[in-house]
């Protein structure tokens, strides 16, 4: 039964630290950029198929096909931004979401016709042996994820707190026009948000296909809108709130499929979350809003 | 030469236009106070020279060189601050790192650090106070930050927005004692007021703005006792 | 040119033919082929676009070959007359919305036939219309029950409940398993079908049904059901579901180090190419009237490899079939008009890839059921 | 089916239209008025459907009192829900409110999905066909009568209320405007309407299924909403026209119908924002479009 | 009995010790002035006052109507309206609009006539138009009824917040610095305007300010705010020149 549960709490948190990992990436560019990019989920795709292709196709190593994903989904994120969402920065934040939904969709039927429908499989480029604590094994992949999923985090947090061009990025978020005034670069600094988000999707990506070995087109969509929920429920633009929300779904996920019932873990999992939000308003990590009156 | 020169300046917002065809002149090391009623366009003309707003026509120069196109952020580094309207302090920000983001285009960490104990000096409730978030200080503390914020910049040219709005009496002394020690240090100052008679007070000249037109200008001291300026904006 | 009297398209069923024709004319070039002269018009109806889009596209590109394979061959003689086939698919995104317009737009264009859907709900969504339009239609994939309850409706494929049915006998009678667990996709008609007369036919035996996992659309992760069954006593697996689910389960399952022997439903068909180590689904049994490497399915095969570059599927054979089906209709009915055509159905026998079908006025193919194996990384049909 | 004009394709789009304008002008209501992000839209479509669905097929009454009394009951069904999650409404805004009602989106689609008598994910069907394109007068007056009833609305001391909570809730409270009331207001008023289009794309597509309903669903009509602009609910009835109809016009284009499809999304959403329109609205336009602002 | 009775009001944030012990009393009909540093505390009373903050202690009793723990709206309902620092107006709203929202509770009709347009809603619509213009002229805004509000230049923004509050119908109107960003001249109008209002609408006034003419000009009875605490309080001419005040606020 304790092998069982602990087992349960292993899935929980190896979904849990893919969603975590997507859900940086989200919160990141949520946070500094003010908008929901719906299109964030579809970049993960891209990095999958970018990682294929350099495998498969282009024969590259594992190391030179890793950077070439993350460079590839990095100038991506950043020729997005400049070509939709740049034209609507002074356009209310709701256009700019739909042109994200309009970009998610591009991303999608691009893949379709290129790749086609049919899933591609693919094998896993990371090789780590699994570890055995007692009865339950912890796999090797789960490893890696949360050793990169933390690694992001830390680094992350770090650069939005402690360095000049993440003060730069969180005064951008608030106030354009001021951070123009302190000499900031508004739109670089803007495409470097876009850019490493867009990294941090590249690196949720090969680690998604490393778990699953199956390329499709949708393959970024339900990450996209569960990296979303986590990211609201560890606290929007909080960094370890993204991170402790994503594993924290995961664990919720695999404990109500577990013990509860598979068929209502949807239900489960959304429940829980409107009552976490209810209790706590702006999310686990969220800081209430500032403003005064 | 003029330090900074804006000639036949005219700006819209949409289709409505709130600046008319303006020119003007701040020399180096001057004061100068732009005074005017409300909605004369004073705010939009400092959007204007430091880019938050594009002109229609018109030319602005700074030092020689033409920063008419330029982007809001490189105006700035060439040397510029401006304590804006409304003070946009980053609110969740805290005040240090408001005051950190001031001096954003110097690279220098030791002046830095000097520049911080100066502002620190002047506004002893901002180092009480530095790890509390922007958003929550009261407006006169808000209006404070914005000010050492401006100066953590180390301008040559410091163009500020009613500087003294929301501040107590003593705090609106101070905050003139302030500008004339900046000016004294060399930083040429151009001063939107409404407390016309102060701002006046410590101006070398002055340009009196009547709805997006320069209805007068002269030296300060000249307009003080012109009649008109003293019946519209002196309140005698 | 002069039109035969048997080959004109059916006055009440297709009014809109003749002024579709025309509007089609004032349409760009490569618009949609539309009926005319000594060609028979097969409207196709499935997803192109979104998560089922690769059924879709089986199926489109199985009727491809067929098409060519016939036209090839002089085409498909009524009478006097020789016609060629041609193809008209659209896009129905598997949406019960989507594909009222689409097949609306299909009639304007104007068909002689129609295969689809591929999906069962949107099939759903259309019959009362083909219905109306009198028009023989033959779903290759359509699965539910319902899909073919008018009587201008057939089908290529099982039924679900059958699937079940069949599936739930041969793991029982035939291999003597007596603790079953499921895993099956809550969110599709499809499974579900399968799911719940599956079960219902293991507990009338005498088995037991140790877990029943649900999923969901577009799941990726099935670990927490695995480990679930995992500390069942259960002997087998079953799993009614498509074959990418297929190749996810069974790849978690494998990670897992569990043994369990695996069963499926015909959607399993193609999970040999979707994952990454065949060995993840040595010794799986599921039902399936197709297999790409019998020698049956040679010619089939080659052609669809040499055009598709892609193995064929169980949906790209039922999309064959369906046109071959339409063929013999067409022969046997001696017209190429709807009521005539429905008419030649009833009692019509096709040896086809997915097997020998006999229809009735049911609409129900009438075909034996065959298992599938996968030995050695290959698929085999079994030998009982 | 001799339509005259149209086409069958296009005929077949009539009440989509109907359908896709209510959706959008009640999100409009909750979206653009309220300025409350909803993913959830297609969740209370969705009650409305399955409650009509369920009243017309086990009833046995002549079809127009059959279908009104299921537009009623899949309307109020609806606005019962709209209220529910107008509870955490209160607590809640901005993004955290807009994953709440994406959440209660998927439970109620969860919960459909597991519950006896919606027939799980097989859905209901044979749904009698009472709104479809033959029904269209009636379609018609149901879009209408939406269109009017929130416009009125909107244009009442209580739409007053409900636009100043988007302006600056703080103000509205100081004013004494009881700001939860409101929320929920519009929150009820929202679904009902919802649910009374999802009453009448139930008995035009004649099936229903959860899946229809999930977030996708939302967000189409979502899309509609700010394609046609926030708060205008002459710009809602546009792009809910051209919406629908786009995916059709692109019927020809085969398999880069979707890409199309995204692109044109993209362009349109860049030039309602661009200076372009501006000009454009500059030039000859500029009286009417103050009076929207208005 | 006055108006507005506040006792030993108290507040903290975190650690940060806001206001402390407030005491105040405001007769009916008062012009009373709140002053005091930058930080001193006035803005968080107004806060409280008004239901935006919930006091750590103290009571607040408006006509003996005790307010501590309702809601803003609940506090206007009993007749308390404000204007804020930081302007908030309803900026995508006409000026006219900005009005109307604020007669929400004192002209009603029901959700069928809003929904229905029932025969009611004319005649409602039109006794609110009537109202909203009445109060926009003692401003001079009557003209500018259908421009939307963020096209407003500040200065009148400030006033139509004044009459917004004032359409909420209030026994007492908090004004929280309304002159700041006014010139002299500008500065005097207003002055002349909050008498009026005083007078024309027959509320009590208490404002917050640091324009010295202003508070002198109109205030009746001040007490000044220093670091959360009173300190010191009563006519302007003595709390002027009282020396503490002088050296905390005053200068020179
Ligand atoms: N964003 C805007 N959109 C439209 N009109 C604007 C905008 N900002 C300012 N205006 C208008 O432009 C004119 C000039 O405004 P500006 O803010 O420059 O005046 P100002 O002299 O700074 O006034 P104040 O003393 O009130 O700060 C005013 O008529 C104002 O209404
Ligand atoms: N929400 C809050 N969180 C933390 N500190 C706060 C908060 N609100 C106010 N304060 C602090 O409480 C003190 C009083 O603020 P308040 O706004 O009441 O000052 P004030 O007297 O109105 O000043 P001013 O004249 O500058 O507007 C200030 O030091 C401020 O920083
Ligand atoms: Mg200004
Ligand atoms: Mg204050």
């Amino acid at each position: 039964m304790l092998t069982n549960i602990i087992e349960q709490l292993l899935n929980g948190l190896r979904t849990g630290s893919i969603y975590a990992l997507i859900a940086l990436g989200y919160t990141m560019v949520y946070g500094i950029a003010k908008m929901i990019n719906f299109a964030h989920g579809d970049i993960i795709m891209v990095g999958a198929y970018a990682l294929y292709v350099a495998i498969i196709n282009m024969q590259l190593p594992a190391i030179p096909a890793v950077l070439l994903t993350c460079v590839t989904c990095a100038v991506l994120g950043v020729g997005i931004e400049k070509v939709a969402y740049k034209p609507l920065r002074k356009a209310p934040p709701l256009a700019v979401l739909i042109t994200a939904i309009g970009v998610s969709y591009f991303l999608q039927s691009a893949s379709l016709l290129i790749f086609g429908a049919t899933p591609i499989p693919f094998k896993s480029i990371i090789d780590v042996p699994a570890i055995k604590l007692g009865s339950v094994t912890v796999s090797g992949l789960t490893l890696v994820t949360l050793l990169v999923t933390t690694v992001c985090m830390i680094a992350l947090t770090l650069f939005i707190n402690k360095t000049k061009a993440g003060s730069a990025m969180r005064a951008v978020s608030e106030d354009k026009g001021a951070a123009s005034l302190m000499g900031i670069n508004v739109n670089r600094t803007i495409s470097m948000t876009f850019a490493i988000g867009s990294f941090l999707a590249a690196v949720a990506g090969i680690l998604y296909i490393c778990q699953y070995q199956s390329l499709r087109p949708t393959l970024g969509a339900l990450p996209g809108i569960k990296a979303f929920v986590a990211a609201v429920l560890g606290g929007i633009g909080s960094v370890p709130g993204a991170m402790i929300g994503g594993i924290l779904l995961g664990i919720i996920e695999s404990i109500s499929k577990a013990y509860i019932s598979t068929e209502l873990a949807d239900a489960i999992v959304f429940g829980v979350l409107v009552v976490v939000l209810l209790v706590k308003p702006s999310g686990l990590m969220g800081k209430n809003s500032t403003e005064k009156v | 030469m003029a330090m900074l020169k804006v000639t036949d300046l005219k700006v819209y917002y949409g289709v409505i236009q709130a600046i008319k065809g303006i020119s003007f002149e701040v020399n180096q090391g001057e004061v100068i106070a732009l005074i005017g009623a409300n909605g004369a366009g004073k705010t939009t003309i400092l959007h204007t020279v430091t880019g938050l707003i594009p002109p229609k026509t018109g030319k602005i120069e700074f030092e020689g060189k033409d920063i008419t196109k330029l982007q809001g952020h490189k105006i700035v580094s060439l040397g510029m601050a401006h304590v804006p309207e409304g003070r946009r302090v980053f609110a969740s920000l805290t005040v240090l790192e408001n005051l950190k983001l001031g001096a954003y285009t110097r690279k220098d960490k030791e002046e830095i650090n000097a520049s911080l104990e100066m502002v620190y000096k002047r506004f002893p409730r901002l180092e009480e106070r530095k790890s509390q978030l922007a958003g929550t200080l009261s407006g006169g503390e808000q209006q404070m930050l914005a000010m050492g914020r401006a100066l953590m910049s180390k301008p040559r040219i410091l163009l500020m927005d009613e500087p003294s709005m929301g501040l107590s009496p003593i705090y609106v002394n101070e905050i003139f004692d302030i500008i004339k020690q900046v000016s004294a240090e060399g930083t040429t100052v151009l001063l939107v007021e409404q407390n016309a008679k102060k701002a006046l007070d410590i101006a070398d000249r002055a340009y009196v703005l009547e709805t997006g037109n320069i209805a007068l200008e002269g030296k300060a001291s000249d307009l003080m006792n012109n009649e008109s300026v003293k019946k519209a904006y002196l309140g005698e | 040119g002069s039109k035969e009297e048997g080959s004109k398209p059916a006055e009440d069923s297709k009014p809109a033919a003749d002024d579709a024709a025309a509007d089609a004319s004032d349409a760009d070039a490569n618009a949609a082929p539309a009926a005319g002269e000594n060609t028979f018009v097969i409207g196709g109806l499935g997803p192109l676009t979104g998560s089922a889009a690769s059924y879709g596209n089986s199926v489109k590109q199985g009727a491809e070959i067929a098409i060519k394979e016939i036209n090839d061959a002089g085409g498909v003689k009524v009478g006097d007359t020789t016609y060629q086939l041609v193809l008209n698919f659209k896009d129905d995104e598997a949406s019960e919305e989507t594909v009222v317009p689409a097949y609306q737009s299909l009639m304007d264009d104007g068909i002689n036939a129609l295969l689809g859907t591929v999906t069962s709900g949107a099939g759903l969504a259309i019959t009362d219309l083909t219905l109306q339009d009198g028009i023989l239609q033959i779903t290759p994939s359509g699965s539910a029950i319902a899909c073919i309850e008018n009587d201008n409706a057939f089908r290529i494929c099982f039924t679900d409940p059958l699937q079940g049915q069949a599936m739930a006998e041969y793991m029982v009678d035939k291999k003597g398993l007596k603790k079953i667990a499921v895993i099956y996709n809550t969110s599709d008609e499809y499974s579900t079908g399968i799911k719940d007369k599956f079960e219902e036919v293991v507990a009338e035996k005498g088995g037991e049904i140790v877990a029943s996992e649900a999923f969901q659309k577009d799941d990726v992760d099935f670990s927490a059901q695995l480990t679930k069954i995992k500390s069942t006593d259960a002997e087998a697996i079953f799993v009614p579901a498509y074959y990418n689910d297929a190749a996810y389960i069974t790849a978690q399952a494998n990670d897992m180090g569990m043994s369990l022997p695996f069963f499926g439903s015909d959607g399993w068909d193609g999970v040999l190419a979707a994952v990454t180590d065949p060995a993840f689904v040595e010794g799986a049994i599921f039902l399936s009237p197709f297999l790409a490497s019998d020698d049956s399915a040679k010619d089939f095969t080659t052609a669809y490899e040499a055009a598709y570059s892609a193995t064929p599927d169980q949906f790209a054979a039922d999309g064959y079939d369906t046109v071959y089906v339409m063929k013999a209709a067409m022969e046997k009915a001696g017209s190429i008009e709807s009521a005539d055509l429905i008419a030649a159905m009833d009692g019509l026998t096709v040896d086809g890839l997915t097997g020998a079908m006999t229809f009735d006025k049911s609409g129900e193919p009438n075909k034996g059921a065959k298992f599938i194996e996968i030995k050695e990384g290959q698929y085999a049909y079994t030998a009982d | 089916m001799k339509s005259g004009i149209l086409n069958r394709q296009y005929t077949a789009l009539i009440v989509p239209i109907g359908v896709n304008i209510m959706l959008a002008v009640s999100l409009n209501l909750v979206t653009g008025f309220l300025g409350e992000l909803s993913l959830g839209h297609a969740c209370f479509m969705s009650i409305g459907a399955y409650t009509g669905a369920l009243i017309s097929t086990s009833m046995e009454l002549p079809s127009y009192a059959e279908f009104f009394l299921a537009l009623i009951a899949g309307g109020v069904m609806a606005a019962v829900f709209g209220f529910l999650i107008g509870v955490p409404v209160l607590r809640l805004h901005g993004d955290y409110l807009a994953i709440v009602t994406l959440a209660f989106g998927e439970i109620v689609k969860s919960i459909l999905n597991a519950l006896p008598f919606t027939n799980g994910s097989k859905g209901l069907s044979k749904i009698p066909m009472y709104s479809n394109y033959q029904h269209y007068t009636l379609v018609f007056i149901l879009v209408i009568l939406t269109i009017v009833i929130i416009t009125n609305l909107v244009k009442s001391r209580h739409g007053r209320a409900i636009c100043s909570l988007r302006d600056n809730y703080i103000a509205s409270e100081s004013i004494g405007i009881p700001v939860s009331r409101f929320k929920v207001l519009a929150f009820v008023i929202g679904a009902f309407f919802a649910g009374i289009a999802g009453v009448v794309y139930a008995h035009n597509v004649g099936i229903i299924k959860p899946t229809t309903f999930d977030y996708n669903k939302s967000i189409e009509i979502l899309v509609i909403v700010v394609l046609g602009g926030m708060g205008s609910i002459k710009g809602s009835i546009i792009a809910a026209v051209i919406l629908t109809v786009l995916p059709e016009m692109l019927r020809g284009a085969d398999d880069y119908r979707m890409l199309l499809y995204s692109i044109v999304l993209i362009v349109m959403m860049l030039f309602n924002n661009s200076e372009v329109k501006e000009r454009l609205l500059e030039m000859n336009l500029f009286k009417r479009h103050q009076k929207e602002v208005d | 009995m006055a108006l507005l009775e506040v006792n030993g009001l108290g507040i903290s944030f975190g650690g940060l010790r806001a206001v402390d012990d407030f005491t105040i009393r405001i007769e009916k009909g008062m012009l009373y002035g709140l002053i005091g540093p930058n930080g001193a505390g006035k803005t968080t009373v107004f806060n409280m006052l008004t239901g935006v903050y919930r006091p750590n202690n103290g009571t607040i009793k408006l006509d003996g109507e005790n307010l501590v723990g309702k809601n803003p709206a609940q506090i206007c309902q009993t007749g308390v309206a404000r204007t804020f620092q930081n302007i908030r107006l309803f900026k995508k709203m006409s000026v006219l609009d900005n009005v109307k929202v604020a007669l929400h509770n004192e002209t009603k009709y029901s959700l069928w006539t809003s929904m229905f347009r029932l025969p009611g809603y004319f005649k409602k619509e039109k006794e609110m138009d009537q109202r909203a213009l009445d109060i926009l002229a003692v401003f001079g805004l009557d003209g500018q009824a259908q421009v939307m509000a963020s096209n407003l230049p500040y200065g009148q923004q400030r006033k139509l917040e004044i009459a917004r509050a004032l359409a909420t119908n209030p026994k007492l109107l908090l004004l929280d610095e309304p002159a700041a960003g006014m010139n002299p001249n500008e500065t005097a109008e207003l002055m002349e305007t909050i008498k009026l209002v005083r007078d024309k609408f027959d509320v009590t006034i208490l404002l917050i300010e640091h324009d010295m003419k202003l508070v002198a000009g109109i205030c009746e009875y001040l007490t000044v705010l220093n670091f959360g605490t009173e300190l010191a309080s009563g006519t302007p001419d003595v709390v002027l020149h009282d020396p503490a005040v002088v050296t905390a606020y005053l200068g020179e």
